[in-house]
């Protein structure tokens, strides 16, 4: 595994401050599997200083490409929103462990929040090609972060969206939105989550998921410099005790497993 | 041909060039990105005598030119050490520097008696610097007395080199140079990381939950150069220097400033191939420049005239 | 309506942004970027009982975000000062705080007895830690005794605030701090710059001719709020914050970490209208937020549930 | 006076390292006189910090617009060579002194050597504006840093031409030029002298001008952090024992007054 300076090959606009850029990295496209990041500097200066993850939103194998997701933030990601196609970053990667893909035997149920919608798409992309059947949950403050929503449709995707600006679907949160799945599902057999979004929504969705009895993959964010294990900087506290580093160990955990606050 | 190698006291380094304690592992975990067996020598993870999980979350931050750590020395502890992780080097053809860590002065001499016969283990690189844990580290290292009596401890039980960690939040640095060169130090290194602090404005939180921890990467480079500068001129020891080292010209500002040797630390993160690049560095640098042996330029540094 | 006053013993500053000592002249050079009066004071150029033409060239440097000087306190000395420099600032409405320096403990005294009636003084900063001195400077802010003996006699001299501004070259400021405010002082300002180095790789020789200079600008931030947050910690009088802001959030980040005030340096030679941008982002902050009073939010640091 | 960011209207490679650059500033290009600076933040993050002088290189109020000259030695320098026309830099200025015009009653006699080559070409155009006989004597390392001769010539430029590397005119030094030009006006009345260029071009000057008695006015560089007399980081010492600073009382200095060492 080597860095790999890599060109922007496409850089959308879906929000003034939500960006989708495509990128050629044939080694990463190659490599990587639906939940893994890649960690990137987005510039050769000294400020920002460290690398910045990112969740594979999307890989094109054959194309050599990868898509990521991200929102503007601070200085990292305005630096990389500047960027235009032809301009170099450098990635890292494909890092940390990914989704268990085989775990749901028969349907999928996936609860997105954010920008933990990033992830997502290419994890569906996987989960459809395995012919599981999959249903989306997605859930943002803003109603124009979601998108594709007819693709997703027309693809067999059962999609849910929640907003909390009334713009689209239910108003309110993505965690409404699983409270009646799982009122609806109670008792089906061959079910699997999955879980991305910042980490409220990850907490509130460990108190829902408690009764359930299948397997809640959630895929967690923290401060990262190593990206690979080494500085120990993004350690996430297991129910046993037991200290994982989010970069290495996940960024995908049994939900059940994870520690919140001690 | 240009003769890279340097001394730190018995022991010969094939380059000048070391990756820093804490922000390489214990060795093996940077593998893909590039062949350790190039390198000057590996420091490992600060390692204590019992297994420690460190401090709360969360323990980094970035700051301009920077980031802020309070990793408190999670490590796995001195027997997983010795059993599990020293092993994983046993033929890589590089010095293997350990680096140990104690909360009180006895435990600095016990864990380098349990150490100091693993054939794997070159030197020993004593951190009396983590500004990130309540006993010894910064609360060691900030006091001359109980520096030199870490340091007596250590050397009673060891042959190895032994390198003294120096943190630069001292008034004084060469006091604390001297104590270690006087308690039988064969070498010490400087810095470990600033004293730093970050504040979350919308929650109002430290960045760190500890609050204050330790600043690394170029904006310290500066700080470093200047205690590397002042510990070379207090002690005859070798200095090895290390703070913000990104490249090879800053590895060369050390060796000029004084240092026989460098480290690479908050690097390794941005860059896993920088230490081997910054090798290759070193060797133009020495062609373009006309060195034949790169120890002839270590503490080279010449004054200005005056204007 | 925000209230963004805050006090420095006696004195109330209309908001707590002042620009630093050595960083804005005698107070009106940059006249043509920015409208004083607005300021909540000036901090101006340290002054000596003689003049002083300062250090020998190069005195500046870049470093990563960061500058280093070895200006050595070039001033028109105290005489000047009064006669020519202070009357400048006849009739601007904002505060004006005399920075002074001394070789000896008693020339400290010395010249604030010189300085004391001007009216246009409202409050004295004494500067017990330029690096870039032979005499007085950091050798007296270094050390508790000393810095407490320049205190009293200032003290002895002038019923005005006393600040004293601290060096962060030292291993316990918190030290420093109490023994400034245990002889008398009425706020303590921290930091000045921080020991730095720079090499020229092509010459060897270092970049600054004086060799080792004083680190400024965001590289430092966050050691200075660590450095903030200790003093407060220490002291029950007043810290004035600085030391790498660049904007409003920085100052933000000071006053949550226990500052009263804040004073913008290398920012100035960057922005100068900076100083000013900064008191509009802090009204915009407290507004957002919802804080009436911006002296709410000194020393607001909030403790981090712990994961 | 205020800070303003300007648009880059056009940019142009001379050499791989040297570069014009073309910016929209109508302030500045209303207000500079030759020999005067800009002091620019290349880019709004925090490395480089510090703003940078550069020299103006031609000025054209009309249109609004200054030009300057640079050569990429650093960070600040290749940032800029990166940017594109449309992008903005934020200027300080017009900073310094300025040249005096009207010293040279009849014939200017202009030394340039390297990058003093820049703030030459608007010196030499308020020069001839004011109908004084101009001499141009222009020495480089590179040959190819040599531009625009025949312009020059056009206009009733005596131009003699020194490079290092034996490309263009003369084979060595500008002061070589210098040399022959005093002895064929020794005794000439009317004449003034300008000289632009790194330090130990001046130090060669001042020594030759030694025996010359008329006004010889040099621009000098220094290391500057505020650009405007502040910091007091860029002194230069004049013989008389007193301290000036190149950044407000110069950049333009009467060459016999300085003290080099001491
Ligand atoms: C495994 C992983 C995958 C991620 N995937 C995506 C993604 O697909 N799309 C996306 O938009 N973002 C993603 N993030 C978050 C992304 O890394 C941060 O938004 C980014 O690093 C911020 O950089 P910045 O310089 O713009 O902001 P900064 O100036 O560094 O910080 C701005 C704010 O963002 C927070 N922040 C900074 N870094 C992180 C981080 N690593 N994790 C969480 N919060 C952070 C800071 O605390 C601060 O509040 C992911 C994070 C992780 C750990
Ligand atoms: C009044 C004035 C006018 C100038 N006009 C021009 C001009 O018209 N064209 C041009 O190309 N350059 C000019 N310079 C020099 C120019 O400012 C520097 O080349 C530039 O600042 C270098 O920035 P950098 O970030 O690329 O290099 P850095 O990384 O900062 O430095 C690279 C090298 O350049 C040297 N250097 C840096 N700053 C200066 C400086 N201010 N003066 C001298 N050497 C410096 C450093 O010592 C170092 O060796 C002028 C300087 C001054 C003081
Ligand atoms: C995340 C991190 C962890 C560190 N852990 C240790 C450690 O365990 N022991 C130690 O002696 N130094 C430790 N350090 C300090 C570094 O070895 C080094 O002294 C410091 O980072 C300055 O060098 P740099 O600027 O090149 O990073 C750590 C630094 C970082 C950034
Ligand atoms: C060029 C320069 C000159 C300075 N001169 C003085 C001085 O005369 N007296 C003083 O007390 N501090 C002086 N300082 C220190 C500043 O006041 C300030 O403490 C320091 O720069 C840190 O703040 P900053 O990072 O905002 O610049 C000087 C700093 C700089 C950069
Ligand atoms: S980011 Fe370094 S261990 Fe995870
Ligand atoms: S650059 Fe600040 S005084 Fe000249």
């Amino acid at each position: 595994m080597q860095t790999s300076d890599c060109k922007i090959t496409a850089q959308d606009a879906i929000t003034e401050s939500v960006f989708r850029i495509r990128l050629s990295a044939p080694g990463i496209s190659k490599l990587c599997s639906p939940g893994q990041f890649v960690h990137m500097r987005v510039s050769t200066g000294l400020d920002p200083l460290l690398r910045r993850p990112f969740s594979i939103h999307r890989a094109h194998e054959s194309a050599g490409e990868i898509e990521l997701l991200y929102r503007v933030v601070g200085s990292g990601t305005a630096t990389l929103r500047d960027l235009k196609p032809g301009d170099v970053v450098n990635l890292m990667g494909p890092l940390g462990n990914g989704f268990d893909l085989e775990k749901p035997v028969d349907h999928a149920v996936v609860v997105a929040g954010g920008m933990g919608g990033a992830p997502v798409f290419y994890l569906i992309d996987a989960l459809l090609k395995r012919n599981k059947r999959v249903t989306l949950l997605w859930g943002t403050r803003d109603g124009r972060e979601i998108f594709d929503e007819a693709d997703f449709e027309a693809r067999g995707v059962a999609l849910k969206i929640a907003t909390e600006d009334a713009s689209k679907g239910h108003n309110g949160l993505v965690t409404d939105l699983l409270k009646t799945f799982l009122a609806q599902h109670a008792g089906s057999a061959g079910l699997g989550g999955y879980v991305c979004g910042p980490e409220p929504m990850i907490r509130a969705v460990q108190d829902i998921v408690r009764s359930t009895d299948f397997l809640w993959q959630a895929s967690l964010e923290e401060q990262m410099a190593c990206g690979v294990g080494v500085c120990l900087g993004c350690a996430v506290k297991l129910k046993t005790g037991e200290i994982q580093m989010v970069c290495k160990d996940g960024p995908v955990f049994d939900i059940r497993e994870i520690a919140f606050n001690g | 041909m240009v003769d890279l190698s340097v001394k730190i006291g018995s022991l010969t380094l094939k380059n000048p060039v070391l990756t820093a304690s804490g922000t390489f592992g214990y060795g093996r975990e940077y593998d893909p990105y590039l062949d350790i067996s190039q390198l000057g020598g590996i420091v490992t993870k600060t390692v204590t005598l019992e297994p420690r999980q460190g401090n709360p979350m969360p323990r980094i931050a970035e700051t301009p030119a920077g980031m802020l750590n309070s990793i408190g020395l999670s490590n796995v502890g001195v027997e997983k050490y010795l059993n599990e992780k020293l092993p994983l080097l046993a033929d890589v053809d590089t010095n293997v520097i350990a680096n140990v860590a104690g909360n009180t002065i006895d435990e600095y001499a016990e864990i380098v008696s349990r150490l100091q016969h693993h054939p794997r283990i070159d030197a020993i690189e004593i951190n009396v610097s983590c500004p990130n844990v309540e006993k010894g580290g910064l609360a060691f290292g900030t006091d001359a007395s109980v520096t030199a009596a870490v340091v007596k401890g250590v050397r009673n039980q060891t042959g190895k080199p032994v390198i003294v960690k120096l943190t630069p939040n001292v008034t004084d640095i060469g006091v604390i140079a001297r104590a270690a060169e006087d308690s039988g130090a064969d070498a010490v290194s400087c810095i470990n990381t600033v004293q730093g602090m970050g504040v979350n404005i919308h929650t109002r939180q430290p960045l760190l939950a500890r609050i204050i921890g330790g600043l690394s990467g170029p904006a310290i480079k500066p700080i470093a150069l200047a205690k590397v500068y002042q510990a070379a001129q207090a002690v005859r020891i070798p200095v090895i220097g290390l703070g913000g080292i990104m490249g090879w010209a800053d590895a060369v500002e050390f060796l000029i400033a004084g240092a026989t040797a460098v480290q690479t630390g908050t690097l390794n993160f941005i860059e896993p191939a920088g230490p081997v690049q910054l090798i290759q560095g070193l060797e133009s640098y020495c062609i373009t420049h006309n060195i034949s042996r790169i120890a002839d330029i270590i503490g080279s540094l010449e004054k200005r005239p005056v204007k």
